[in-house]
């Protein structure tokens, strides 16, 4: 058993994928627990309050909310056919659909910056003029989670405007894909994280 | 630890497998999305809505994370690390709940 | 430097009690056991010239033992505590025709209403003291916890009696006092900067003298 | 490919180490040792802080009435007036003392420090897999220190709600007169989660993806298999307790009310997410204890680890029941007594693991051949009081027990009894071990003996007490006992617990005069001054940026001492080729 | 309810910024400083252009009776009263003279000397001495305790940044500060839920508290047009129109009667006395 360890002193079995991508899924499982600590507390809360929620569309913009829904669901293809881009070697392909990732992510911050303004001065909600993060549990807990959720957007746009600066220096290619990868694992990821808080803060 | 030979040839390439339908699976998504919207604000029981929309939601997560982060094609041991938190979350999520039964 | 527990005065505290000496003893023996092991085997297998370590990388059937064996007596104290667990906290369990008072924890106080005499919290003749708690002996009773500011815990040591006050919450806990004596409620849960100094006095009243007592706080109520 | 990788990695290290600054080599350092150290001076430093924060609060316990605070003028009149401690000040000592030493003190050392430096170093590796996350784990960590100790100098002090943070007195600053310190100790607590986690990634990617050639799972040390159940455990759990963390945050600041009954909230919800992330905690603070002390055990019998399987199982086992057993800190909180009845069972079966290991430990050093140095000392006390951590631990696990002895002493005995005897012991052990690895220099034994010896005897003089403190009925957190009927007669041993625990202060000192002492004065160290097997001992002490200049490849399991193939000494290193050694050895 | 939120946030931000300016500023230190400085200031008022104000609070009809404070689980207290025991202080006539009645200039004033000296904050058998005390902002409260026992202070203002303190023995004094006028703070302890004082705090000197016999007297305000408002704990405010001539005396009196129980008392966070339990619960308002 010593026999093929010794010539090329490759490492032990792990999970037979390159360790950028382990450490990216390793840290995608304390988002996970991040995301559940905010979610459960959420669901504990609205069960326990549950007279205090508005009805869906009440307060919250749904159409908008669901134009930018499609929006992320858009950056998440874009995504993946960036990576598919590097994988063939199509460098035309890997700058433009970084691009539109980083710009579809950007957007969407907008649109959500744009939402939460309206929310905080033109929505009145039990009485008080402005819902905001002060207007009972359902105000608290829909600007904790759609924030949190913004903030690691925010984090995302960063890093694919970095991405998208490096694939016009040439960085990526058939032979350089994995940093695409894992960015795209992040970036989907946030997207997943938005499907549930898209249904259960919007339409439930 | 007979695991250590043969390893090297499962190291997963990246182009071991075609490009899945990346537009096929956006479509679904954008679909699903629609529906979910439609069904909110039908009028049915509350509690309908409700599962049907956690249905819809749990089925456009999992196209996500099978599809567009390519678990469908990652090595069992990977899943495992994916699928690691999700047993917390439950016990989390069930035992918090258990205060109103 | 008497290290007890104080005397008990309740119903529920003889099985507290009992469980807490038979763990006693269980973990006594264990404690024994493992500390006479760990100084015996440093007496016996301390280093020596040229002496050399018996190679062994375990014993499965040890492992068995020594799994099963705590697993069994963990798994009968389980069941038994839990039994007595669901008679002392467990809702079904709550006596029917207690007499209830209701005890709001404040920071740094303890007021207790009274149901007066006609033993009904909601009433108009209900009173309420602050710091002093009086009822009367060999009687169920349930008070209904609750707390205007922070979590406080209700604790009667003599009684065995400890649970938690939650704000936005009542809590219903229910004992039987077996002698007349005087205690006190202490604080157990940290509740402030007053925390050590929130506590209040525990009569335990004979029913004649309960009474006596409610009747001279009567005046008070009438106000 | 991924080899060809790390190779290219190892060799640039290895070069790299003759251009670096001083800068980027001992203060923005990438290497994982240089953080480990840099862990281990900033963990030091807080576990003395905590002492210093325990010494205040012991006088004001075992001298309520007396005032005259030695040196009580240094400190501000909303601290200490007239020469009292304050109540409000004595909250702050209670909540800082046990945060410092939780979150600033014992879980850095034991995983950041530890974790560090041993998972490359035992698994044979240059590195770990994302050295710069690594750096900035570390320097997350200075935020986190600055904020703590400045939270106790601003108006209205440091935190003062206890350690478990419990809302609504940790949310709302009117009930406390803190406001300011305890949102800083809750960002503190956000940067030391973002450390943990990052930490956690890099411990977790390197044992699955970088173990050297040879190195199965169940030929790792059993260090690693603690630090990578402890890492699982910090991944899943510290990000639970930052989410709550900014709830409260954002209770305290921007008018939200989670945790705030007159808005909604529950005060439940908050302690329920706390000892979602407390229980594992709880682990995460005495696996890696755990792991140290099997190594030490097995280097200083001259063993292999007693039922080296049975122990990696138990791990297992405890790490994942610490996640359905955290109900067991809440039965007298008004949660549904139902789950108290889940709780009850989960946690009493919690004890089967612990004994599996007190045993097996046991069985390590039977008819084992004793080398009793201050490392194994420290490693032998460990299973000694850990003993009884485990046992007193049984009583509380009783729900019906529970419900006279939750928020006593009897608590805090027991969480000392497996936080101090427990992971301090194993964690001085660690160091009296290592060190020699770490700076090249060993420790001074006769130093080393004296304060094993008077660490132990005062421990047990602080701590066994209050056992018995608890059973009278004292309560935690009480400023002032003297008014209590019940508690009349404890104050004797309230005066000789807080003596002893002078003398346990002050017998850390002897150790950080021998570690520093040792770093110019000690005897040099050669690479494996233990005959210990384990990889880390198979380069030069103190290894060189880059660990190996040459990957190891492993051919035995960690523990292999005694092996009666073997005759000219007593070890067998992971890395010695059997066909060098005996072919027969080679079968384990 | 919760909207109080933007109040809170900019409370945050008013502490960081004290705290990033050195805050800690509780220490007594300082405190024998600042008086120095405000001698001079109060020494140079010129006897030519000042007039004092003086008059009563009259109280007529029925006394409301003050009900017993059950302060039997304080001995030690409890031992400072008479054979009646301790009474409510909220409404304390004597001869037709309503006291505690913080009486101060509320408009016309126009510059004034720097705060001088201390107040003080006395418990005395588990009571604040006194119960009504007027302080200029800026100025030092010194807060003590004479009973050997636990008190806590805790101060609720809106406008000024609140404190909550203890003294758990006797002899134990601090020193506390309000920097904006804020009429009035409320204090309680939470110990013994019926202490409680209420501290004026105004931006000049030129204010009193009306003593047992309901008189008050303001002295050396400078000539000129003032309104005078008085404020109780049970009757709110009312105001008067004064106006001070040099070396004269101005007289201003108020007239209270049982009737006007209940009146809205302006105040920080509202306080409501529960009847029968000698409990206060506090109102977060706003």
């Amino acid at each position: 058993m010593a026999h093929a360890a010794t010539a090329g002193r490759v490492p032990e079995r792990g999970l037979d994928v390159y360790t950028q991508k382990v450490g990216m899924w390793v840290f995608l499982c304390s988002e996970v627990m991040f995301f559940a600590g905010l979610i459960g507390s959420y669901v504990v809360l609205r069960f326990g309050a549950a007279d205090t929620w508005a009805e869906p569309g009440d307060v919250l913009n749904v159409p908008v909310t669901a134009f930018n829904t499609f929006l992320l669901i858009c950056s998440s293809v874009t995504m993946v056919k960036a990576f598919a881009a590097a994988q063939e070697g199509d460098q035309r392909g890997i700058k433009l659909y970084l691009l539109l990732t980083t710009l579809l992510g950007a957007t969407f911050l907008g649109v959500q910056v744009y939402e939460y303004i309206e929310l905080v001065l033109h929505k009145s909600w039990q009485g008080s003029h402005g819902f905001t993060p002060a207007a009972g549990l359902y105000g608290a807990t829909f600007f904790t989670m759609t924030g949190f959720h913004g903030f690691h957007v925010l984090l995302g746009v960063i890093c694919l405007a970095w991405a998208t600066i490096r694939a016009w220096r040439g960085h990526w290619g058939a032979d350089n894909t994995h940093g695409i990868e894992v960015l795209g694992l992040y970036w989907h990821f946030v997207d997943l994280v938005w499907i549930i808080l898209f249904t259960i803060v919007y339409l439930i | 630890m007979s695991e250590a030979g043969g390893h090297a040839a499962s190291a997963a390439d990246d182009h071991a497998h075609e490009h899945p339908k990346y537009m096929l699976i956006w479509l679904y998504l954008a679909i699903l999305t629609i529906l979910e919207v439609l069904v909110a604000f039908l009028a049915i029981p509350k509690w309908m809505i409700v599962v049907s929309l956690l249905i819809m939601a749990v089925w456009k997560a999992l196209l996500v994370a099978l599809y567009y982060m390519h678990l469908k094609f990652e090595p069992n041991r990977l899943r495992l690390v994916a699928l690691a938190p999700l047993p917390a979350v439950a016990i989390m999520i069930i035992a918090i709940m258990m205060e109103y039964v | 430097m008497d290290w007890a527990l104080p005397p008990n005065y309740s119903t529920f505290g003889v099985v507290i009690d009992q469980l807490f000496w038979i763990i006693l003893v269980i973990t006594g023996i264990a404690f024994l056991l493992v500390e006479g092991g760990i100084v015996w085997f440093c007496i016996k297998y301390r280093g020596r010239e040229g002496a050399r370590a018996h190679y062994t990388h375990g014993s499965n059937r040890l492992e068995i033992i020594w799994t099963v064996i705590p697993a069994i007596i963990i798994a009968v104290l389980g069941a038994y505590s839990a039994l007595v667990w669901d008679d002392i906290k467990g809702s079904s369990n709550r006596p029917a025709d207690a007499l209830e008072f209701l005890v709001v924890g404040k920071q740094f106080e303890w007021n207790i209403t009274y149901p007066g005499v006609d033993e009904t919290l909601g009433t108009a003749d209900d009173f309420t003291v602050r710091n002093q708690f009086h009822f009367p002996v060999n009687e169920d009773i349930t008070i209904l916890l609750e707390s205007e500011d922070v979590i406080h815990s209700f604790f009667i040591p003599e009684l065995r009696v400890k649970q938690d006050a939650v704000p936005g919450m009542t809590i219903p806990v229910w004992f039987d006092a077996t002698q007349t004596g005087n205690f006190e409620i202490a604080c157990a849960e940290l509740c402030g900067l007053g925390h050590y100094y929130m506590m209040a006095s525990v009569t335990v009243h004979s029913a004649a003298d309960f009474d006596a007592w409610q009747a001279s706080q009567a005046p008070a109520a009438a106000q | 490919m991924a080899t060809i990788v790390a190779e290219a990695t190892g060799q640039a290290i290895l070069h790299e180490e003759h251009e670096q600054s001083f800068l980027r080599k001992y203060i923005f350092s990438t290497d994982h040792k240089v953080i480990a150290i840099q862990f281990l001076i900033y963990t030091l430093f807080f576990l003395m802080i905590g002492g210093l924060l325990a010494m205040l609060m012991r006088y004001q316990i075992a001298w309520p009435a007396r005032g005259e605070l030695p040196l009580g003028g240094i400190f501000p009149e909303s601290m200490v007036a007239s020469g009292y401690i304050l109540p409000e000040f004595y909250n702050a000592l209670v909540t800082m003392h046990g945060s410092v030493m939780v979150f600033l003190a014992i879980m850095p050392m034991l995983v950041g420090v530890w974790a560090n430096y041993l998972i490359p170093l035992q698994l044979g590796t240059h590195d770990m897999a994302f050295p710069r996350l690594n750096m900035l784990s570390f320097w997350a960590m200075v935020p986190a220190g600055i904020l703590t100790l400045a939270s106790f100098f601003v108006v209205g002090g440091a935190a003062g709600a206890g350690w478990t943070l419990y809302a609504p007195l940790s949310a709302r600053p009117d009930l406390t007169g803190v406001g300011l310190g305890q949102i800083l100790w809750l960002a503190a607590l956000v940067f030391i989660g973002l450390s943990s986690i990052l930490g956690s990634v890099n411990y977790i990617t390197t044992t699955i993806n970088m173990r050297a050639p040879g190195m199965t799972w169940m030929r790792m040390p059993l260090t690693i298999w603690s630090l990578f159940i402890t890492a699982i455990l910090a991944l899943l759990a510290m990000p639970v307790l930052s989410a709550a963390g900014i709830m409260l945050i954002f209770d305290q600041t921007i008018g939200t009310s989670f945790f705030l009954p007159e808005g909604g909230g529950q005060p439940l919800l908050w302690q329920h997410l706390f000892w979602f992330f407390g229980h594992p905690e709880v682990y995460i603070l005495i696996l890696p204890a755990m792991g140290f002390t099997s190594e030490i055990l097995s280097v200083g019998s001259r063993k292999p680890v007693f039922g080296y399987k049975a122990m990696v199982l138990a791990l297992v086992s405890i790490a994942f029941l610490g996640f359905i057993v955290w109900g067991h800190h809440m039965f007298q909180s008004g949660m549904n007594p139902m789950l108290g009845l889940t709780f009850t069972v989960s946690t009493l079966f919690i004890a089967v693991p612990s004994a599996i290991k007190t045993f097996n430990w046991m069985g390590t050093m039977w008819r084992g051949n004793l080398q009793l140095h201050s490392a194994m000392l420290f490693a032998i006390g460990f299973v000694a009081m850990f003993a009884i951590g485990g046992l007193s631990g049984v009583f509380m696990a009783s729900t019906p027990v529970d419900i006279y002895i939750h928020d006593t002493y009897f608590i805090v005995a027991h969480i000392h009894y497996v936080l101090f005897g427990g992971s301090l012991f194993a964690l001085f052990g660690a160091i009296y071990f290592w060190y020699p690895k770490m700076f090249g220099r060993m420790m001074n034994e006769t130093m080393g003996k004296i304060h094993f010896w008077l660490t132990f005897v005062f421990f047990n003089l602080v701590f066994f007490p209050m056992h018995g403190v608890g059973m009278v009925g004292m309560m935690r957190r009480i400023y002032d006992s003297t008014g209590y009927a019940h508690l009349q007669g404890i104050e004797d041993t309230n005066a000789i617990i807080t003596w002893a625990a002078f003398g346990l202060f002050a017998s850390g000192f002897l150790f950080a005069f021998n570690f520093f002492w040792s770093l110019k004065k000690g005897r040099k160290a050669e690479a494996n001054p233990w005959n210990a097997t384990t990889l880390e001992w198979q380069t030069p002490s103190p290894p060189k940026h880059g660990n190996w200049e040459e990957i190891p490849v492993v051919y035995h399991g960690p523990h292999e001492y005694s092996h009666p193939d073997v005759e000219d000494k007593d070890w067998l290193a992971q890395n010695e080729r059997p066909d060098v050694v005996s072919p027969a050895a080679g079968s384990h | 309810m919760r909207s109080h939120f933007w109040n809170r946030s900019a409370a945050l931000l008013a502490v960081a910024a004290m705290a990033a300016c050195g805050g800690g500023d509780g220490g007594s230190s300082e405190a024998a400083d600042d008086a120095g400085e405000a001698t001079p200031a109060a020494a140079a008022v010129d006897p030519s252009t000042v007039g004092t104000i003086s008059g009563m609070a009259n109280f007529g009809g029925m006394v409301p009776t003050m009900e017993a404070i059950d302060m039997s689980a304080e001995a030690e207290c409890a031992a400072g009263y008479g054979a009646d025991g301790p009474m409510a202080q909220s409404v304390l006539v004597s001869e037709g003279g309503l006291a505690n009645v913080f009486v101060y200039l509320s408009e016309g004033v126009s510059g004034a000397p720097a705060a001088s000296g201390a107040a003080t904050l006395d418990q005395v058998n588990c009571r604040y001495t006194p119960h009504v005390l007027g302080v200029q902002s800026g100025q030092d409260i010194e807060i003590s305790n004479s009973d050997n026992l636990l008190h806590n202070i805790n101060a609720t203002p809106t406008e000024n940044r609140g404190f909550n303190i203890s003294q758990p023995r006797a002899g134990i004094t601090s020193t506390q500060r309000f920097q904006v006028a804020e009429v009035m703070v409320p204090v309680r302890c939470d110990v013994h839920g019926w202490m409680q004082a209420y501290i004026g705090v105004v931006d000049h000197p030129y204010f009193a508290v009306t003593g047992a016999d309901g008189s008050y007297s303001i002295a050396n305000v400078p000539a000129g047009d003032y309104t005078l408002t008085a404020w109780h704990e049970e009757f709110g405010t009312q105001t008067a129109n004064v106006t001070v001539t040099a070396g004269e005396m101005a007289v201003a009196t108020f007239d209270y009667n049982a009737e006007m129980m209940g009146a809205e008392v302006p105040m920080g966070d509202a306080l409501v006395l529960e009847h029968g339990t000698n409990r206060i619960r506090v109102e977060r308002t706003q």
